[in-house]
């Protein structure tokens, strides 16, 4: 009940400030923190990367902002309606639920659904509160299994009884309660046929683990979970990826945040994440050369930008494995590692790795 | 050997124009039955138009094409002209490097004396038909009716037949009558009809009548009633005369000293520019003109590139004019904006020349950007892509005047570019594409760039007036939208609310 | 038990067919149905897409066949092991488990995932077995929940009992079994984010149902999941889709089969299955039509591809809708019925529709 | 009106063909300073290689460039060829239109005399300077050197010195000796260099040196030590005489029959062939040619186009021949297959053609492929985008042979192409570009399409090569894995498997 009357309280002032903008006389305004890549910069204490000060002001009577203006005002009042009956939008749902025309004219209040996300995006930087938070969701992704019991909309859910399944994780996990967590960690991997694997071999209760999958980039779902039981429950999490820059990229998100979402970095980066996935070690010891896939021109520009993020800059095991995936010039999939056995990577290289404690960074 | 090359020798022979030109017709632009008939078309609709325009008389053009039998045409031209007097017709039509035109600099429409008689080779030549031409100079003169030949070993005419009709009208003009191979098509860019639709343009002071091979007909009437100002003879500007030329004109001369030689035989030259010119030189004023060594001849010329003179006289071309560019334009294109531009004259190689452009912009028309090309009032139709015309619409960069560019502009818009001179330089006899002299490539730029520059302003004009009207309203449409949303985020009415903003967009008017 | 000696068997049959030929000094052979659209008919009394009856004879040596007859034969002996070892392989980790360079050459045995793909496939043929008995896994994609209870390796699972996520859909579900089926149809959508609304709305409970969606086209653990439900317990598949050429097809495809996959048509396509997605007449009802998003040149081409469908053809109901969708010109998507209300679809689209059984079939 | 057209027809004067040249000279390939300098080269190179080998000589020419100052070169040409008598020195390098080659039917390089007088002219028009030539006919002839300049508004050379200088050597030949404006490049296509390159790939029985500006030298020896053989002039062939043609052809003969003018004014016509032609005229083969009514001479010449008769006779074209082709191309490319084809001789408008072609493919080959172009054994260098050729190579459907394809073909390849006749139909004066013909389009695409078919043999061969040897050991590296396979399904041994695969494959084998 409390975090409701936070959102609430939060809406409602800003609608406040901008009436008394009005009665004022003035131009009614907004302060919108700059989400351009200018604006975000890497906090080494943090080891997140977070917004700057830089702020636009946006003003109603102005050729330039008004549409932008209105569409956010709107987002706020949606937001309200929302907390006020329980209920959440998917993004494009709300993109319905603003559009509509102004009178006498052609002109819809939204016209794409860009208008209304950046809208949305916009009332989380003003607001600073997550649009799970405000209540409009994004994209459902994801399968969980594992030793974790939660509690979630009065039911109660054993993650390790679940069959061939598992969870399917939610868009928006806020509400859900840990009930009772006897895992040591969680292994989170980028492919859901690689979850299916390690779920077959009943790897989470071989190594007394959680096992959790998105799909390509995680959803914001996914990472808030990831997040929640790392916080909450300080659990490790290990991220399983292919030793490629598209899945060193994947653990950088996960673990520093992104650029796009920097402003909300604090509710979904987890800076303690660290990296188990296949390294160019890997490959030499278990002579996976043989299924190199070739780099594209793509792969080699993605890995040189992000050896030179400044958060990898001074890493010098991580420059090592940049270095060496450039003299390959090429990639490898963890699922090569079947070519080695087919529960190889359950049997042999998870458990090994983890021994080892051959985690980077 | 000796004797090998005496009897080689013995072939060396002399060759008539006209026998060249026979073997050589493509030189001409009877290169292909579409376009030769076209030639003959324009040949004899250029000389019409000249000389009716050349005696101070408003021209009036009849042109009628018969189909006889496939691939086989009958071309008539008749004209309102002065007439051609009758002891003067054989050569004028039958004999090659004869014309009124090649000595002149002066702005004419033909000019190298083989247009008309290479209509009258490909006549005999594809249909061994003479060429019929009637001709009276009006008043008492009766009607001159020929058949003429060309005799082509020896370039002389062959007259076939010479009679006189009466003349009760006291007509004037020349009427030619050809029978030629040919291809008539009218719904190409390269067709009769359109050619005599872009003569309409920049000749607006002339009436065309039309009537074609299918039953079309029409007529493009004279739009004004006064004929341009004539175009003068001019001498020769200094600053573009060739070695050779001035070699060659200074012992023709019959000045007898320097100093009257260029005060004389060349246009801008006074007393003190021509002293100039000797001091320059380092030669005598006064020294014989005939007595110049090679040495002093290559001071001379140097000199004379180098002296500071005013340019060539102006009255000697004779341009449409901004005016008369709009109104054709206007005339045949629905656009929503026409701009024209006539430069002030320059010189190249010596001879003065004039370039005008128009654009007619937006409205009906649409992209790609359709091209009109003239030299002295006469369309150019072939050969687009090797014209220096052509070239300098590439060159110029049109996204300065806020038009896109692929190596053309990319917007909807007719360019006009009209080439004035006392001498045209045409890349080929066809006379279809101007040689790309850097003057003339220049001028054509400064042409189409000063257009371009009133055209942008337009386009920038027309874009602030469009969000002007944008921003009108816009603040009204979404104020109901931010009270309604307000009132839900503070509980006040919506009415309040918009009552209060209402007032605000006052003062923001006010 | 039976099933996997069923499986067992026929590979092993085939095995000994071709070494019977190689030892009798004929040219091994497979005789493999052929795939293509020629070969492939609608079927009016199952209603079903099925394959015909042309086949390609395959042969060891011949330089066209040696290639795919090798990679054919490779699969079915992977199959076996799998079988024998009761474990699965996702596609991916199939192709890298028959990848190796042929002894004395630079030729592997399958370059890219296609060629291991279509061999699992023409393996399907050959057998008559679909992928999933073979042990090989399609993708994971997802998320059921309802009033079901299923066990499946030995868990018991609830559909009803799983928070906001719902159960994650496994790629291979031949082993669920059906504990307590007490819902009495099934809702199947394209979209997750359709589905998050309709379980925050709980209208499975309230209509007695089961929720499922995918995410675009149905994977085959979705479709054989439905076809199941469908068949063992007899329950309804109704299925929502967008008012778009493109959720029709979806349509078609969970109802009649597709062509890719005719030769396994009886094990995926669900006859009974019924259409309660958008129609014209809802578009008019709802007023959607300022919802429209105009047809692109591709659309078009669909719809009139869809509309000559031979399933299609006859159907007077189905062609007034293509005829309608064409004039409008535009589709509408089932999100725009939150322009109606944030619950409006859940309150009183769906209820309404079912009452009035307003099913297209 | 009457005194108009008097006074405007006084003005009517003939203008002299050197003076029609002056001013146009861009026509005969002066247009800029680079192409000016190619074009004094190539015209007096053409000259001397067609006077020695006239004349039975193997050609040896040396080619000079001295550079006097910016923009200022002295250009000398010297030849071995049987030399000019002194008699006939002036009119051949100062007086247009005279030549020896105009009026015969005989294929030689240069043709239309005005050739080396443009080089003469744009001489004397650029720098001032005379022409200096020197000729000899050997033996006990001295050598006469004569300084030359054109009397331009008359077209008669001017004599300005002439000087005999003693012979010992019996040297016989002609030197010339041209000061003009220019500018040298060597790098670029149209380089003098590049022009003799393409020249000497051409000439294989001339000898070639140079000597550069910037003191480069280099000479391109002959590689064969006979001379093709002797083009015979020939007469006309009815099928492509013109009408006009035929009418002066009938009025000039002195035959005195019908019969006596066919057999006599046309090559491939004999007294069947005429009475024929006669009979498909409905015409007396006895009636006095020069009586023919206008319409008798129109059913005469339909007659003469529908009689069948045989091709022109070839001996008057001499074409390279498929062998020297392939040595041209052999020695300037590194290939890895050559191809040629001479295609037998076809007629446009009354002259025999022949067109060869040649193409050298892959091996140190680059993409995009390079067009070579040739008539009569001279390099085109210019306007390729207006050539018949360019047209062809284009017209073609090259996917056919095997070769992609995108407007132009598409593969590390040279094409050469090789136009040989009597009359080389260029579409300018320049001679740079072969007009449009239909016939001489369908000839070079006929043998583009023969060297097109010979090279996709090539192409398939090596194609199917490298399929067999692929499919060699294909069977014996899947067998293995095969084998490993069964096994697996089977239980049976790996090993015995294989051995049954292996005898298998021994039957597959024999």
């Amino acid at each position: 009940m409390k975090r409701k009357d936070e959102v609430i309280e939060a809406l409602e002032a800003l609608g406040a400030k901008i009436l008394q903008e009005i009665e004022r006389g003035e131009n009614p305004s907004l302060e919108v923190p700059i989400r351009s890549l200018s604006n975000v910069r890497y906090n080494p204490e943090t080891r997140m990367l977070e917004l700057g000060s830089e702020r636009a002001k946006r003003y109603f009577f102005n050729v330039a902002h008004v549409r932008k203006f209105v569409q956010t005002v709107e987002a706020a009042a949606l937001s309200k309606e929302l907390k006020e009956v329980g209920k959440h939008l998917s993004l494009r749902e709300a993109f319905y639920r603003m559009k509509r025309t102004l009178p006498g004219s052609d002109i819809n209040l939204v016209d794409e659904q860009e208008e209304s996300n950046q809208a949305i995006e916009d009332l989380e930087l003003i607001t600073n509160l997550s649009r799970e938070k405000l209540h409009f969701n994004a994209n459902k992704m994801g399968s969980v299994a594992g030793k974790v019991v939660i509690e979630d909309k009065g039911d109660v859910v054993d993650w390790s009884k679940l069959g061939s399944g598992g969870w399917s994780i939610p868009s928006n996990v806020e509400e859900i309660v840990f009930k009772e967590v006897k895992a040591r960690f969680v292994l989170y991997m980028e492919k859901a046929a690689e979850w299916e694997r390690l779920h077959e071999d009943r790897v989470w209760e071989r190594l007394n683990c959680v096992i959790m999958c998105s799909q390509g980039q995680a959803t914001r779902g996914v990472r808030r979970l990831l997040q929640r039981l790392h916080l909450e429950h300080g659990l490790p999490i290990y991220v399983l990826t292919d030793f490629d820059p598209w899945g060193f990229y994947i653990y950088s998100v996960l673990k520093f945040g992104s650029i796009g979402l920097a402003h909300i970095s604090e509710q979904l980066a987890i800076p303690g994440a660290k990296f188990l996935g296949l390294t160019a070690d890997d490959v030499e010891r278990y002579d996976l050369k043989k299924h190199f896939i070739k780099f594209e021109e793509v792969d080699l520009r993605r890995l040189e930008q992000i050896a030179k993020y400044e958060w990898f800059k001074d890493n010098k095991e991580w420059q090592r494995q940049f270095k060496l995936m450039k003299q390959m010039g090429a990639k490898v999939e963890l699922a090569a590692l079947s070519s080695k056995g087919i529960t190889f990577i359950s049997e042999h290289y998870l458990p090994e790795k983890l021994r080892k404690q051959e985690f980077l960074d | 050997m000796a004797a090998k090359g005496e009897e080689l020798a013995e072939k060396i022979r002399e060759i008539s124009v006209a026998e060249f030109f026979e073997k050589n017709r493509h030189l001409l632009g009877y290169e292909n039955p579409t376009r030769s008939l076209l030639t003959v078309v324009k040949e004899a609709v250029e000389n019409s138009t000249d000389a009716a325009e050349e005696a101070g008389i408003l021209p009036e053009i009849k042109v009628e094409i018969q189909q006889l039998a496939e691939g086989r045409f009958k071309v008539m031209v008749e004209d309102n002209g002065p007439g051609i007097p009758s002891s003067k017709v054989p050569v004028a039509f039958a004999k090659f490097l004869v014309g009124s035109k090649f000595h002149r600099l002066r702005q004419s429409r033909g000019i190298q004396g083989i247009g008309i008689h290479g209509a009258v080779l490909y006549s005999q030549l594809t249909t061994g038909k003479p060429a019929k031409v009637l001709s009276s100079l009006g008043g008492n003169d009766p009607i001159h009716e020929f058949e003429l030949m060309i005799d082509v070993t020896k370039n002389e005419p062959i007259v076939l037949s010479h009679r006189t009709l009466p003349n009760p009208k006291g007509w004037h003009g020349v009427r030619v009558e050809l029978e030629v191979e040919g291809r008539y098509v009218d719904k190409i860019t390269q067709s009769v009809p359109e050619y005599l639709r872009q003569t309409a343009i920049v000749n607006p002071f002339a009436t065309l009548h039309f009537k074609g091979p299918n039953g079309a007909s029409f007529t493009y009437r004279r739009r004004v009633e006064e004929l341009p100002r004539q175009p003068k003879e001019i001498k020769p500007h200094p600053h573009g005369v060739e070695l050779g030329l001035l070699r060659r004109m200074l012992s023709n001369t019959s000045a007898k000293t320097l100093l009257g030689f260029l005060t004389t035989e060349f246009c801008r030259v006074g007393r003190t520019s021509a002293l100039e010119i000797c001091s320059l030189a380092s030669l005598n004023p006064g020294q014989h003109p005939q007595k110049l060594s090679g040495e002093e001849v290559l001071r001379l010329h140097k000199a004379m590139q180098s002296a500071k003179l005013m340019g060539p006289p102006t009255d000697c071309l004779s341009p449409l004019g901004e005016q008369m560019l709009l109104e054709g334009l206007k005339r045949e294109f629905r656009a929503e904006k026409y701009v024209a531009v006539t430069r002030p004259p320059a010189v190249y190689r010596g001879n003065p020349f004039q370039i005008e452009c128009g654009i007619a912009y937006g409205g009906e028309l649409k992209e790609p950007v359709q091209i009109l090309r003239f030299a002295n009032r006469v369309p150019l139709l072939y050969h687009q892509g090797d014209c220096a015309f052509t070239q300098a619409i590439r060159e110029v960069d049109w996204r300065r005047y806020g038009i896109p560019q692929d190596d053309f502009p990319k917007a909807p818009m007719v360019i006009l570019l009209h080439f004035v001179s006392v001498w045209v330089p045409f890349t080929s006899e066809g006379k279809q594409a101007l040689a790309c002299y850097p003057e003339i490539m220049r001028e054509a730029k400064l042409a189409l760039q000063d257009a371009g520059r009133e055209l942008s302003q337009y386009i920038s004009r027309k874009e602030r007036l469009r969000e002007k009207q944008l921003r009108m309203g816009l603040f009204e449409r979404y104020m109901p939208e931010l009270a309604e949303s307000l009132s839900k985020l503070t509980g006040r009415p919506k009415e309040e609310i918009m009552a209060q903003l209402e007032r605000r967009l006052d003062e923001e008017k006010g």
